[in-house]
């Protein structure tokens, strides 16, 4: 029996190159499996490869990201946020209500954000100040946003016409896809965040040992607080181009969006223990996930067995994945 | 020569970057107790893990009766009749004293289901063993202090009846009085028969029951000795490699001004109207039995309870929140390193550096340069036996995750330096350069407040002693006026002495 | 206080149970608001149940109906097969009972109001037909399988698609009835396809999420798409030339219908065991004459 | 001086009977707030207190409370299981398809619960002797079970007509619905086997310190696969009385009951970290939606608004919890 469980760690720096090489494909064995899917894809599929649907996948990814990227920062702390799609539909309902109220399209992008922002410190003041499991709490939050976004909606969609706002979802930047921009614009402040700044690094501290990170003098409360509020607020963003690219407020947009998020985060080798992972994986995971659907649809595999292929290609990567890390260990 | 009832022969075993044991011999016999000794990071924990079946060795053989054996894992191991009390605790938090005790051995009334009576009965027995005789089987493991724990560990490892009992480091958590308990349980297994290996970082014990003992360095044999021919001088120069003078450095006369301040400080259960002020440059030693609140006073002076009540100032500043304490110019190292003390998942590097992140940014945003300094700095200065610090400090000998926590509260330059048991399972060396640490540190002005219940430390540092007995102060004495004695008895609920 | 308002409740007015498969979809939202919109006209009581689309939550909703005294009880079924177990109950209760939208397939209703979704299937392919003369790379997507409106109305449009023999179905999808999935979806098959000649979405929340990948993709002129349903949005890219034509179900004229003939069956009048209303093809052409409301 | 080490102990034992009475409440705060809820419900409702409204909510709550039991074994192991839906859709799927096949209904059954048993097995040895995290395990076998069963239904549901078989979801013995003896019946089983079981305290034992376990040579992956059996087959037999009830298999079927059930257990006081609980609070915990749910219908709030107060009262009930056991700890 081979106990050696922690052994994984120490070699980082040292030794033979073969350790190296095992090191390097530990570290990055999502992203290898990433690479895997994506010379199958082309196999399979001419338009795989083209740049066009290059962009297309990565636009359809950037909604599931971006909520990734904060739901990344939840899990972190060992927490989790299910209400992130219900929150993304309630902003999405406020922007499309300000606009058709006439107001300018910055109020309106100032109004949603706010308000997925509030819906996150609300999520975490319940977590942390009064210690209600975040599962339940944003399960709660959950419900509520869903039944508000209904009640403000009245069940129909939201139809927006300002055409100004249609660059943010439908526009290019030098030819790139604005969602796609956004995307790594905020993925790399959070990357150059976590890895760079203190609070940052206390996410880290609280997610592996909470109790050690209140005895260093780190304000626990305050910071699990602004990691839901930023969830809420990314939450807000990908509302903001999702409502754009339909140009319509969908009262049911962001339903079940929460387990793609986690799935993502996890399959991007963040641990739902907290205290460790990052930003690119859950990226890479949610482009796992993105390229699957792509694949199986350019495919033109039938609805049925989608569901079948889908599941099937996700258990392969994540068994891969822990075939790698065992690799390692041993 | 008597038959040995175990041998281990040339045991090697590397983990990735670290070479912890090097062709490692030991044995021994039926009716003996050998110390194994060594520094932090000897190899001690991983010797008794590869007999214990955790860890595989690299090479080198194992003889149980003369008898070759390999050890598949930790079940094997026990069918071999090795039994062992890890260094770190193994016990299930919410469970009960006594399913923790019997787990994986519950007694059965048909297959599959527990005779809780006969668990309950059993438990009693080998709680009574150990002295914990007014301990519920039922208990919740998580209701005990690590004291009790320590102990139901023992009675754990005792209830297997195994030929060898091997215990890594038993002593670090308990008091003189526990302490003295378990070592007249070893000398009882002894008397029937058991060969037992002891770890111990205190050579006072093992001159008290140990036969003979083994010394570890660097992961290499360093050689045996039996009891009788050697001193302790002795057996230090063997463990370190070097002659160590002075344990206990000469202190200085502590300043005038007041450093910290304390009044009328009741924290519910735990402690009860709290008052004395430390001085500038003060070593202030606090005494007590287990349970006596030692740890709820270092914690409220921290500002961990909320909901306390009276005043704790230093330098004109109260103190409600570790923040506030933080700021306030106060360090905590708490006795507890896995729970409270450390991310274990987390680097050296960063361990030593969580407190001062707020010291070394910049608007949020960490410097580079001054992070790799601070951590080289803490390494050398307590000789962290580590090869490199983005190393996870979860995989370091306990003794040297100890010394990680000090190195963090160090380098917050504190001026009231709290220390909670910071000695506890640290090797001889290192306790005498981190006394000397201390005795820089108090001449600096820095005051000191000493929570140690390895009484030596305890009476050769301290300026001033504070007994503590259920919550109160019982006894304030000064250094002409302590010892052992005295305090033993002002713990055990004596009166106010002035 | 509680007490005196129920009884008022049983003996003035007439309450009338509703029980909605869901309404998480603006189709059954509207049946919903008709509904209440008459039974304010109308001057009865109203109790609405959503089932989120759950058919075991539909017989919980039908069984907390019951405890409450309605007078008579109108279904829209998540599903048409389970739903007799529903109706059943309130036939034992002695409760009139009839369906809405989907029918039941089981136990006793006083009758049924609905759409042929098989028809509109049906009518959807026609069209699609005349308008590709007979060829094309067809793009078919799906609503909720696993709902019968979905398989219907694919099984009549596919009916259709058989008898032509120069359709060639390039891409069959679903998308869940939604306006986002469906654009998902239809990027894809974008991506995919080079040529598409027609779209059918098996309703127009999927043909506005359809619409919006073709603009993007700029290829609005070169496909023919049609919806389902006829909701405000659809008839207005009918109006503005992106989407060809839906097919008027007006899910607001059942609501209200449903609630007319409930009054009827309570005042013993004779309704008829089936009232299928007429689903109508809606284009350029016609737009500005239907009414939906 | 030879007073001894568990002072503290001996005092929490005599001492006032303030703090027995608090320990009571903390122990049982669920149930104080699983009643209040009732008293309301009374108080709001002339229909609530009926005897056929009671057995009414039972047994609407059977079906849930049956996967909820399974999903607590589960969560004691750390662990969680997002398949139980699917496997149910796909279960109920296989006992219509061999009913109509005009097998006997005791092979139908069995068939059903066997393929309940072993997708759970799957999920089981997926996450034990693999090590992938039992979330992304068990959603892809979710999203598989999905697919599987549309491809086996076509998409359609399946009628049963198998008159006997109607007993389970409606018939009744001694004036009780059968489904709620079924769940008492598992409840109470389940209940005796983690209180008196070797197998039962290993679970706690493994939830509370999987190292632990494995020195005291628990056999911890079996135990994991067991456990996930046990919730796969739980779902089958929910998914019996659930196609019994309606006498037909909706392809549908358990949609998003996941997070049902995982509300229920951690609402009922079992913590996600693993280790503590137990299913009576979980019976609690799905009791207190049902009544809910009920309440809200019987009440003719409507269901938009239904969504806001649902959340909200989950959320009151988690907050007063969460006070009692601060009120505990102070
Ligand atoms: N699981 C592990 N992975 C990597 N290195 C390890 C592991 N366990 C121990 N080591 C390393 O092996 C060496 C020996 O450690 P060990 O725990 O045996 O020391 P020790 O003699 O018990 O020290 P202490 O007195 O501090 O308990 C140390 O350098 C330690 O960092
Ligand atoms: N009655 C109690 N219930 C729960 N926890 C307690 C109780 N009493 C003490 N504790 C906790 O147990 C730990 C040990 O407390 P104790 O009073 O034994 O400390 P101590 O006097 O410092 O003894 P030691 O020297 O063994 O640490 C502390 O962290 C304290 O918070
Ligand atoms: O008839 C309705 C509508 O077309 C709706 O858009 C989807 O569900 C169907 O039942
Ligand atoms: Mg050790
Ligand atoms: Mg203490």
């Amino acid at each position: 029996m081979s106990n050696d469980v922690t052994v994984s760690k120490q070699e980082k720096k040292q030794s033979l190159n073969k350790i190296d090489w095992l090191s390097f494909l530990e570290k990055y064995r999502v992203v290898l499996i990433f690479f895997l899917l994506c010379i199958v894809a082309g196999f399979l599929s001419d338009a795989f490869f083209t740049t066009s649907n290059i962009m297309n996948v990565l636009r359809q990814v950037s909604i599931i990201a971006i909520i990734a990227t904060g739901m990344t920062l939840v899990i972190l702390i060992a927490g989790i946020d299910l209400s992130v799609g219900a929150v993304m539909a309630f902003s999405g309902a406020i922007l499309a209500g300000v606009l058709t109220a006439g107001l300018p399209l910055w109020v309106a992008i100032l109004a949603s954000t706010v308000v997925g922002l509030l819906f996150g410190l609300v999520n975490g003041v319940i977590v942390s100040n009064f210690g209600v499991p975040s599962f339940i709490a944003t399960l709660a939050i959950m419900v509520i946003a869903r039944g508000m976004t209904l009640v403000y909606t009245k069940g129909y969609p939201l139809v927006v016409s300002n055409e100004a706002f249609r660059f943010i979802g439908s526009g290019r930047i030098f030819g790139i896809p604005v969602p796609i921009i956004i995307m790594f614009v905020i993925i790399g402040l959070m990357f150059w965040i976590l890895r760079y700044t203190s609070f940052g690094r206390y996410i880290y501290a609280i997610g592996g040992n909470e109790e050690a990170a209140i005895l260093a003098g780190i304000r626990v409360r305050s910071i699990k607080v602004a990691v839901f509020g930023i969830a809420g607020f990314l939450s807000a963003i990908s509302a903001i181009i999702y409502t754009s690219r339909l140009m319509s407020a969908q009262p049911t947009a962001g339903t079940g969006i929460e387990l793609d998020a986690i799935a993502a985060v996890i399959i991007g080798g963040t641990s739902l223990a907290g205290g460790k992972g990052g930003v690119i994986g859950t990226l890479i995971g949610a482009l796992i996930m993105g390229v699957l659907d792509n694949l199986l649809n350019l495919m033109n595999v039938s609805p049925f067995y989608q569901n079948i292929a889908k599941g099937l290609v996700i258990l392969i990567a994540v068994l891969i994945d822990s075939r790698f890390s065992k690799l390692k260990r041993s | 020569m008597e038959q040995a009832v175990l041998e281990m022969v040339g045991i090697s075993k590397e983990f990735p970057g670290v070479k912890a044991l090097d062709g490692v011999s030991i044995h021994v016999k039926r009716s003996e107790i050998l110390a194994l000794l060594g520094e932090n990071g000897a190899g001690k924990s991983t010797l008794m893990k590869v007999l214990a079946g955790v860890h595989q060795p690299s090479s080198g053989q194992i003889k149980i009766n003369g008898k070759e054996v390999s050890i598949h894992g930790p079940k094997h191991s026990q069918e071999l009749g090795i039994s062992i009390i890890y260094q770190e605790f193994n016990l299930v938090p919410h469970m009960s004293v006594a399913e923790n005790i019997f787990l994986g051995r519950e007694p059965r009334l048909i297959t599959g289901v527990i005779d809780r009576r006969r668990l309950r009965d059993e438990t009693r027995q080998w709680l009574e063993k150990v002295g914990l005789t007014a301990l519920s089987p039922d208990t919740l493991l998580a209701n005990l202090s690590i004291a009790e724990q320590q102990l139901v560990e023992i009675a754990k490892a005792l209830s297997f009846e195994s030929n060898i009992i091997i215990m890594d480091e038993p002593t670090a958590t308990l008091n003189e009085e526990e302490t003295e308990k378990l070592l007249n349980i070893m000398r009882d297994l002894k008397k029937q028969g058991f060969g037992v290996i002891f770890i111990t970082h205190r050579l006072e014990e093992v001159e008290e029951v140990a036969d003979r003992i083994s010394v570890l360095r660097d992961g290499k044999y360093i050689g045996s000795e039996s009891i009788k021919n050697i001193t302790r001088h002795q057996m230090v120069t063997m463990m370190v490699g070097r002659e160590l003078t002075d344990l206990f450095p000469k202190l200085q006369g502590p300043y005038e001004e007041p450093a910290l301040t304390v009044e009328r400080l009741s924290v519910r259960e735990y402690l009860h109207d709290i008052n004395f002020t430390i001085k500038k440059g003060e070593i202030l030693g606090i005494a007590g039995l287990m349970g006596s609140g030692k740890t709820p006073l270092s914690k409220a002076l921290f500002g961990l309870y909320p909901h306390k009540e009276g005043t704790i100032k230093v330098g004109g500043k109260t103190v409600n929140t570790p923040r506030e304490a933080i700021d306030a110019g106060i360090a905590l190292v708490t006795d507890d390193r896995k729970d409270e003390g450390l991310v274990l998942g987390m680097s050296v590097y960063e361990n030593l550096l969580l407190p001062s992140y707020r010291r070394i940014s910049s608007f949020g945003v960490l410097h580079k340069r001054n992070k790799e300094k601070i951590v080289d700095r803490w390494i050398k200065a307590l000789n962290i036996k580590v090869h490199h610090s983005s190393v996870e400090v979860g995989t370091l000998s306990g003794g040297n995750q100890q010394k990680v926590v000090l190195g963090k509260w160090l380098q917050m330059d504190p001026d009231v330096l709290i220390l909670n048991e910071p000695t506890r399972g640290i090797d001889i060396g290192a306790k005498a350069e981190i006394y000397q640490i201390m005795k820089e540190l108090a001449e600096q002005g820095i005051a000191i407040i000493l929570i140690s219940s390895d009484m030596p430390e305890l009476l050769g540092l301290s300026h001033r002693i504070l007994v503590m007995s259920e919550g109160t102060i019982t006894a304030e004495l000064d250094k002409e006026h302590f010892d052992q004695e005295t305090i033993f008895q002002y713990a055990a609920g004596g009166e106010l002495h002035v | 206080s509680g007490k005196t308002e129920k009884e008022k409740g049983t003996n003035d007015k007439l309450k009338v149970g509703l029980s909605m498969n869901t309404l998480n979809n603006p189709f059954f939202v509207a049946v919903k608001e008709g509904a209440e919109a008459q039974a304010k006209e109308r001057d009865v009581d109203i109790v609405v149940t959503d089932a989120q689309n759950d058919p075991g939550k539909q017989l919980a909703d039908v069984e907390n109906l019951l405890q409450q005294n309605i007078d008579i009880l109108i279904i829209d079924p998540a599903d048409s097969d389970a739903i007799a177990q529903a109706v059943k109950k309130a036939n034992d209760s002695d409760i009139p009972v009839f369906t809405v939208d989907r029918q039941s397939n089981g136990g006793d209703v006083a009758t049924h109001i609905g759409f042929d979704a098989i028809k509109s299937g049906n009518i959807a392919g026609n069209y699609m037909s005349e308008t590709l003369g007979g060829k094309g790379n067809i793009v078919e997507i799906q609503g909720i399988l696993g709902t019968n409106v979905g398989q219907l109305r694919s099984e009549g449009f596919n009916q259709i698609v058989e008898e032509t023999p120069d359709f060639k179905v390039i891409a069959r999808q679903s998308a869940n009835f939604d306006r986002g999935e469906a654009m998902k979806v239809m990027e894809d098959i974008l991506q995919a396809n080079k040529e598409i000649d027609g779209v059918y979405a098996a309703n127009d929340e999927m043909a506005l999420g359809a619409l919006a990948a073709i603009e993007a993709a700029g290829r609005v002129d070169e496909i023919v798409l049609i919806g389902c349903d006829a909701i405000d949005p659809s008839m207005d890219a009918i109006r503005a030339g992106k989407m060809n034509a839906t097919i008027a179900e007006p899910p607001f004229f059942l609501g209200k219908e449903a609630v007319d003939t409930a009054i009827k069956i309570s005042d013993g009048e004779d309704v008829e065991k089936e009232v299928i209303l007429d689903s109508n093809l809606v284009t350029a052409d016609n737009v500005d004459q239907i009414k939906t409301k």
